[in-house]
């Protein structure tokens, strides 16, 4: 395929694509439009797969940029490219798409409006880590919240409404203030641009006072999505609400747009702030880690339980930013990669057992090892990832956190470390409650994971150990931007 | 001859008035005078500023003959309109006219 | 000056009052009342043909009473525009009956006349003229629903208020002319620049005529009258008066601030950033409470007059741009709700948001719509309403007006609430046993495909019409 | 052959592949392949120790990745110390594979035991082989969960399954501890590779002060604290008991939990360099050394008291290290590996044998059983340090290390160690196997495949002493030293361990053959001290109710803060929207309207006043927006 040809816009458009497609799909066709949907992701991520293929790892910069001029009465260009960073982020997104796609089976009603709402999520995502135009980016970011409000509050569990409209709000009340710090970056700026790329050239003219309340603006937006302590109460209704595949795609990918915000945005544009807060975010990061842990311990709610340990591994997202290091960075960006993909597995794992037993109550369970052999050792296999044990990739990301933490905090790594002994914990009693012990004869005639249900957590599987053993491969593609990044950031800092 | 502030002094009170009876009056046609009152105290205005301070074009005048007509219209739009009420409500009392409350 | 001459500038709204005049009589040829309204439509179309062959540079025209600028011939054309759209969404509302139709055709025709006279006004007698012509019209449609009690109501009380503030304007416009000695809008600047009158004197005087065009956009506190009557006046009728003359308040509004007291402004331009922001509060969180859809449009719209009133409060050439670029969004938005909560009372009779439950699984496309529109009104991209929305803050933000800038989003995330919640009856909600499958007519069809593909071209490509407004406000008016 | 190094624990690792996915196809035949893969990483192990004997080391890494200007390495280094700890890797895995043939027999998850058990010696000769902190700390955690699998093996227990539990949280309280000492060496010295680390310290590099590396010493150590079970992370160890007794010999005595020790010896530089460090390992070593061995001598499980012995044991080898006797310690961890490997796998005959586990229910077993107790009693005399068994040579060098220390009170205590460890062993070996039946036991002979690793850990146990004795020239400190040492045998201290040694076995023997009825009316006696041995110290009561419980209430606590305080105050600005609304709502209806029925009472004062009351809606509006102007004026002149 040449370069020229457009295949950032292709891999955001084909999901809207889909979405037309779908239109003409009578409803009641439900296996046509469960396999259209399913192809229609999996070519999406074909498109990712093929947009690696054109991608150079050693360039830094964003790469196959595609640039209209859009709105040009105020400069707002449609812009895209990917780089290292961006990269690894489509891929999630393609890859967790695809796969919640296929476990969208468990989804019986109103099959149809799931799926439009299903790929216009898709887009959003995709046009949010791909726009290198902040006016661009915002649109996208909006694009996701509408999707997912529905995606909740139609096919979530009993308190949907409750959880839909809190997940929308919050996350609203949060961009607008980042809509206002983008229109500030835009007037401060000569001459007059939403582009990142400039914005960040311009970043050294930027006095530090403007800075912070910038950042503060965009942090709000940011911080909602991470999400950061004490801004994260929205998180466990949504998560635990929310029908599998979308707890998948809102633990996965959408948590990452704010990380990805900071990394993208915040941070190149912003050095001086982006320093000047290190510390204030590495607090609120230990917060996050430690406190996330502890509220996961005392849930006895499997979902939730791992929706309160998004908190906590989020937590090590924002240390590694706040560590302004290539090490503190590369962990976090590994970070939102491998959590994307574990934590996105776990929900599918708890998904399983919830199609088959209507509970998620961990107490209720126990001893399911015995008549489920292959999916307990998924889940002992993901769970062993989660609480981050090497040799899988969520020690990584977690392990160069915390280096790149320890370097610049040392006492707040020191509690965060804490965290990882909690996380241990509870990760250990869910597998006791759930697997282990004697069994309840209430779920003899459980049966074992199926062979779909299996192929949607194989892959990311192999992820979880290719990564932790070889971390090489990602960190080769996300580095290079990394580096970008602190490197234009290092002219500025102290 | 008579200075100007007696007729805006007078055009005052004119409005003052008007205004009162729209506060107090019960009847949607009490109210409707009191308005044409408040009204014939803004032409006194124009009129005495027409006099006073732009003696050399009409504008003022002109503009309460505009007032006038309007005036006409206006009321008769508002008679139309108490008319109806008085068909729907048997009253015309505004205080009993609240349907649509809080 | 050519009389003549003049009179070819005002060749539509002839052509309208000429028209408004035909359909009364065409009421007795005519047996189908549907001819009556393509027949206003032809001619509404017509006025927007001769519209659009007229000439953008600035014209002044009968000694000054009116001026033809590009602003004027744009909001002509948007005052075509919502008319054409409110005729074709009251083509099958059913609560009017067949025999009331000619009048109502009849007059919108002429309250589009009055619009688009009021789009040119530039002296304080073609003001007041507009605004009572608008007014005396506004009255009657209002009070037009003839035996329905609410109507009636709202009739009486949209008369008293409105003429209490349009005596109040007058009583204000007296005190300029009796200061400036002219109601020409220019001169009147250059003589309020050049007086020697107590500054107070001057205030009271623009806050008086300022009541008048405040109370005409819903502004608070002069917003008692809306909710009232917009309940009780029938839909269309409210669809109408929550955009049209709103959009033309605010023009006068600009051409009276900025051609008339440009000069002042600067000392009151917080204190109208404040009445702003108690717009936007009061019209939101009364809003939230609603459970009658009208009513919550109502109290949406009084929000909405607030987001716009930040474009004139920051009082630059941008501000301007955005405060009609918004308002722009805002009519094509508001107009498409109001055509799905006409074609959703047409069958159910009811503008309760509850009877809205489970309209997804009846008519999905008509819930798709109301959603869109909902969610363009709550300034989410990349809808129309979140061009407008940007444009206003950036304006806010551009000046300065950080506060008005973070009240304004703020009070958009409580929108959101709201509008949110009727999606949330539309899609979460059960439907109700009795609940029927809505199927709008052709011609709410018409509109309401033509409002949605306007809210999307304009969210998806807002060049155009930034570039139309802009070109608009090119030329301050002469 | 050392070039070939990285191939030894490839072989457990493929078996581990082949035993989890195809495993349940072989049955039975998974043993056989994870013995074949263990006896191909053996004698890679001999050949690679037959050459390190003479002279040859090899480090060899590669990069495993890159960030900034630090690159992490994997890689392997094989020295004198890894290449001895190889062997006894593999030497052991191997016997004990051997011996779960029999074990496990009939077991629905053989297939698993075996994976799990491949999987564990991967990780271990990782550990074993790694030739930098990281990597260490990587293998470190995969023997953690190795042993969090195998310990709760029989998870339908759920007390197996507490016990895996509660192994993995102690442990990873420990590698907390090892994470932060890994990272400040890392922060300060750039690196994490061993053989770096020994040579920046040597130069003294700046900004490292002593307190720091002491700092990092401790934080690495409580590493070692949680995974050797030492004071006060041990609990951990006798509760692991309640995996399969093969794994309680090979994880929780032979290797894993000697693998603290290990990584004290690897990482011995830090530790010599740090101002006090050794002296906390030390002082850690006694007091776990003391403790355990007291708790061992009232226990009545025959693994409990294994594995309290071990604790004791591992408090040694951590004295010796602590002391300076780092071959000492080293050779001790040798020699242990073998004797406590035997201890535990005759245990495991025992109870595989009459299904008990209590050793007053027990006794005579002598007969029935020969190979077993013939082994034990090897066992037994081995630990206790009997000469010329293996024991007494490890444990006289760690006397000698000691004494060399000039540490009295710390020599007594070890010797008192020595002397508990004598009487809790025999005891053990005298209630089990001598004396009458106390119970009617039925026993079945144990297979051949379980005899024969004993007698071949016998010989080891009796014979590999010898390389470290002064008869062979303490061959062993000559080949694994931290310092080049020449070490003097001291007769003194010799005579004075075998007179502990005795001691103990002469009282066990008096109080559990010769007049039984002693040790019960000591306890009555000196109860208040029975009880505190026989309930542990009360430590996993300390813990219960100190720490674990506290700390479940937090998390409970967390939570409810997240629910009501957070998250409360995030809807209560929601509902506080919608209530100003209604509130709103009802102030409009009631009190603007009384408001304005108040202002036009005031207006009405001027003429009728009981009209005013009747003021009607409309009015109030229109009055409204007339009071708006007036407040709007009052404020334009304050603008």
């Amino acid at each position: 395929m040449s370069l020229n040809f457009p295949l950032l816009s292709l891999a955001v458009f084909l999901p809207i694509l889909g979405i037309l497609v779908l239109f003409f799909i009578p409803k009641n066709k439900t296996a046509l439009i469960r396999v259209t949907s399913g192809i229609v992701t999996f070519i999406t991520l074909i498109v990712s797969l093929i947009i690696f293929a054109n991608f150079n790892i050693n360039d830094p910069s964003p790469q196959l940029q595609e640039r209209l001029s859009w709105i040009p009465q105020v400069n707002i260009n449609y812009h895209l490219g990917v780089d290292g960073l961006s990269y690894s982020m489509v891929f999630l997104t393609a890859l967790l798409c695809f796969l919640a796609c296929v476990a969208s089976n468990s989804i019986k009603e109103r099959i149809k409006e799931y799926y439009i709402f299903f790929l216009l999520l898709e887009a959003g995502m995709m046009g949010t880590f791909l726009a290198l135009d902040l006016f661009l980016f915002y649109v996208f970011w909006e694009i996701t919240l509408v999707p997912m409000y529905f995606l909740i509050g139609i096919w979530g569990g009993p308190r949907k409404e409750y959880a839909a409209i809190k997940f929308f709000l919050y996350t609203l009340a949060g961009s607008v203030f980042m809509l206002l710090g983008i229109l500030a970056l835009y007037f401060t700026s000569t001459p007059h641009t939403f582009n990142i790329l400039e914005l960040t050239q311009q970043s050294k003219f930027f006095a530090l006072a403007f800075q912070n309340i910038v950042f503060l603006a965009l942090f709000f937006g940011f911080a909602v999505k991470v999400p950061v302590f004490p801004f994260h109460t929205w998180l466990p209704d949504a998560h635990v609400e929310a029908p599998t595949p979308i707890s998948v795609l809102l633990a996965g990918v959408l948590l990452k747009m704010g990380a990805y915000g900071f990394f993208r945005i915040s941070y190149p544009i912003l050095p001086q702030a982006a320093n000047y807060f290190a510390f204030a975010i590495a607090v609120l990061a230990v917060i996050n880690i430690v406190y996330g842990a502890f509220v996961a311990m005392a849930q006895t709610d499997f979902k939730k339980m791992v929706a309160y340990s998004s908190v906590s591994h989020m937590g090590f997202v924002m240390l590694g930013l706040a560590a302004l290091s290539p090490v503190g960075f590369s962990g976090a960006a590994m970070q939102m990669f491998n959590h994307g993909v574990i934590t996105g597995a776990m929900f599918l794992l708890v998904g399983v057992l919830y199609d088959r037993a209507h509970t998620r109550e961990m107490g209720a369970f126990g001893g399911l090892r015995v008549n489920l052999p292959v999916f307990s050792a998924v889940l002992i296999f993901f769970s062993m990832a989660s609480l981050g044990l090497p040799g899988l990739s969520g020690f990584i990301g977690e392990f160069l956190s915390l280096l790149g933490g320890f370097k610049a905090f040392k006492v707040i790594t020191v509690i965060s470390v804490v965290g990882i002994v909690i996380t241990a914990g509870y990760i250990l009693i869910m597998i006791q409650k759930v697997l282990l012990g004697p069994m309840n004869d209430k779920w003899k005639g459980l049966s074992e994971i199926s062979f779909r249900e299996l192929v949607t957590v194989v892959p990311l599987l192999v992820i979880v150990l290719v990564l932790g053993v070889y971390p090489k491969l990602a960190l080769d593609i996300i580095n290079p931007a990394l580096n970008l990044i602190l490197n234009n950031m290092g002219a500025v800092l102290p | 001859m008579i200075p100007l502030s007696h007729y805006l002094i007078l055009s005052a009170i004119l409005f003052s008035i008007g205004l009162y009876g729209v506060f107090t009056r019960r009847s949607a046609i009490g109210i409707l005078l009191s308005l044409e009152i408040m009204l014939n105290a803004v032409n006194i205005n124009f009129v005495a500023f027409a006099k006073f301070m732009a003696p050399h074009s009409l504008a003022g005048q002109i503009f309460v003959i505009f007032t006038i007509g309007v005036a006409a219209a206006s009321t008769v739009v508002g008679l139309a309109i108490i008319v109806a009420i008085y068909h729907n409500y048997k009253t015309i009392f505004v205080d009993e006219i609240d349907v649509m409350k809080w | 000056m050519d009389l003549l001459l003049d009179l070819k500038f005002i060749q539509p709204e002839i052509i309208l009052i000429i028209a408004s005049i035909l359909v009364l009589m065409l009421d007795f040829m005519f047996k189908s009342k549907r001819l009556l309204a393509y027949f206003s439509l032809f001619s509404l179309c017509s006025a927007l043909l001769v519209l659009f062959r007229g000439s953008l540079s600035a014209h002044s025209l009968f000694s000054g009473m009116l001026v033809s600028d590009p602003l004027a011939l744009f909001l002509r054309i948007l005052s075509v525009f919502i008319t054409a759209v409110v005729i074709l969404i009251s083509i099958d509302y059913q609560e009017i009956g067949p025999g009331m139709r000619s009048e109502l055709y009849s007059l919108l025709l002429m309250s589009a006349s009055a619009m688009m006279f009021l789009s040119g006004a530039n002296n304080l007698l073609m003001i007041y003229l507009g605004i009572e012509f608008i007014s005396l019209i506004s009255y009657i449609l209002a009070a037009y629903w003839k035996g329905n009690l609410k109507s009636s109501e709202a009739g009486l009380k949209y008369f008293l208020f409105g003429t209490a503030c349009s005596i109040t304007m007058l009583y204000g416009m007296s005190i300029i002319y009796g200061i400036t000695g002219t109601l020409d809008l220019p001169q009147m600047n250059q003589a309020l620049f050049n007086n020697q009158f107590s500054p107070v004197v001057i205030f009271i005087a623009i806050l008086m005529v300022s009541v008048g065009l405040a109370f005409k956009v819903a502004m608070v506190p002069f917003h008692f009258w809306c909710p009232d009557v917009y309940e009780g006046a029938p839909t269309p009728v409210t669809a109408f008066f929550s955009v049209g003359p709103k959009l033309l308040g605010f023009a006068v509004l600009l051409r009276f601030l900025l051609g008339g007291s440009a000069l002042f402004y600067q000392h009151w331009m917080h204190l109208l950033g404040i009445l702003a922001i108690a717009t936007m509060v009061v019209g939101n969180l009364t809003a939230l409470a609603q459970t009658n859809i009208k009513r919550l449009l109502a109290y949406s719209s009084i929000a909405h007059a607030g987001y716009a009133l930040i474009g004139l409060v920051v009082n630059t050439t941008a501000g301007y741009v955005s405060l009609f670029i918004y308002l722009s969004t805002y009519i094509v938005m508001n107009l498409g709700a109001f055509a799905v909560v006409i074609a959703v009372s047409n069958q159910t009779k009811s503008d309760e948001i509850k009877d809205y439950a489970g309209l997804s699984a009846n008519s999905p496309y008509l819930a798709a719509m109301l959603s869109l529109f909902l969610i363009s009104l709550a300034g989410i991209p990349p809808l129309a309403g979140f061009i407008g929305k940007f444009y206003i803050f950036s304006s806010a933000l551009k000046e300065g007006f950080i506060y008005l800038a973070i009240a304004a989003v703020l009070n958009s995330v409580i929108a959101a609430y709201y509008y949110f919640n009727i999606i949330r009856v539309m899609y979460l909600s059960p439907a109700s046993s009795s609940a029927v499958k809505i199927k709008p007519s052709p011609a709410l069809n018409l509109a309401l495909v033509l409002s949605l593909l306007l809210v999307l071209a304009i969210g998806l490509y807002p060049k155009p019409v930034i570039d139309w407004v802009s070109a608009a406000l090119a030329f301050p008016s002469p | 052959m050392v070039n070939y190094a990285y191939l030894i624990p490839l072989f457990p690792l493929a078996a581990f592949v082949v035993n989890v996915f195809w495993g349940r196809r072989l049955k039975s035949k998974s043993a056989p392949v994870a013995i074949l893969a263990m006896l191909g990483s053996l004698v890679i192990s001999c050949l690679i120790l037959k050459e390190v004997i003479s002279g040859k080391t090899l480090e060899q890494s590669i990069e495993w990745f890159k960030v900034g200007r630090y690159s992490f390495e994997a890689g392997f280094l094989v020295d004198s110390l890894s290449a001895m700890m190889l062997c006894v890797v593999t030497l052991v895995g191997l016997l004990v594979e051997v011996y779960s043939i029999g074990y496990m027999h009939g077991d629905a998850r053989y297939h698993l035991f075996f994976a799990y058990l491949s999987l564990f010696i991967f990780s271990m000769l990782g550990l074993v082989l790694s030739n930098n902190l990281i990597q260490t700390y990587i293998f470190w955690e995969l023997v953690g969960v190795c042993s969090y699998l195998l310990i709760s093996f029989w998870f339908e227990k759920k007390s197996a399954a507490d016990a895996g539990k509660k192994a993995f949280i102690t442990n990873r309280i420990g590698d907390a501890g090892f994470f932060l000492g890994l990272s400040t060496l890392f922060y300060y010295l750039g690196t994490a590779n061993f053989a770096q680390i020994s040579q920046r310290l040597a130069h003294h590099p700046e900004g490292l002060s002593q307190g720091v590396l002491a700092l990092s010493a401790v934080l690495i150590f409580c590493g070692a604290v949680g995974k050797s079970a030492q004071f006060p992370l041990h609990v951990w160890l006798p509760d692991a008991m309640e995996g399969p007794t093969p794994v309680s010999a090979l994880i929780h005595a032979a290797t894993m939990v000697a693998a603290g020790v290990y990584l004290v010896a690897r990482s011995y530089a830090v530790f010599a360099a740090g101002h006090l460090s050794l002296e906390v390992v030390s002082y850690i070593g006694i007091i776990t050394s003391f403790m355990a061995g007291s708790i061992a001598l009232v226990q009545t499980d025959i693994k409990r008291i294994l594995a309290y012995s071990t604790v004791s044991q591992l408090g040694y080898m951590m004295i010796a290290l602590g002391t300076g006797g780092y071959s000492a310690g080293v050779f001790h961890l040798m020699t242990h590996a073998f004797f406590k490997a035997l201890l535990f796998l005759c245990a495991g005959s025992v109870i595989h044998a009459c299904g008990v586990q209590d050793i007053r229910q027990m006794g005579g077993l002598f007969g029935k059983m020969k190979v077993t107790a013939t082994t034990c009693l090897i066992g037994c005399l081995a630990i206790s340090g009997v000469p010329p068994l293996s024991g007494f040579w490890s444990k006289d060098e760690i006397l000698v290390s000691v004494y060399n220390s000039g540490n009295m009170v710390l020599y007594g205590l070890t010797l008192t160690v020595a002397f508990m460890t004598a009487f809790y062993m025999f005891r053990l070996l005298f209630l089990t196997f001598f004396g009458k039946p106390r119970e009617k036991l039925h026993i079945h002979k144990p297979a051949p495949t379980m005899d024969w690793p004993l007698i071949i850990l016998a010989i080891f146990s009796i014979f590999s002493g010898f390389v470290g004795s002064p008869l062979m020239g303490h061959a062993f400190s000559n080949f694994i030293y931290f310092h080049p040492e020449h070490i003097e045998p001291n007769y003194m201290v010799m005579v004075s361990s075998i007179i502990v040694g005795l001691a103990g076995i002469t009282l066990a023997w008096v109080f559990y053959i010769l007049s039984p009825g002693i040790p019960a009316a000591l306890a009555r006696n000196f109860s208040p001290v029975y009880n505190l041995l026989l309930n542990k110290y009360w430590i996993d009561e300390i813990y219960d109710r100190f720490i674990i419980r506290p700390f479940l209430r937090l998390t409970k606590f967390a939570f409810s803060f997240d629910r009501y305080l957070i998250d409360g105050a995030v809807n209560l600005t929601g509902t506080s929207c919608v209530a100003v609304s209604r509130v709103k709502g009802w102030i409009d209806k009631y009190i603007v309207d009384g408001l304005v029925n108040l202002i036009a009472l005031m207006v009405g004062a001027l003429g009728e006043v009981f009209r005013r009351l009747q003021t009607g809606l409309i009015q109030n509006y229109i009055l409204l927006i007339f009071t708006g102007v007036i407040a709007i004026v009052i404020l334009l002149r304050f603008v």
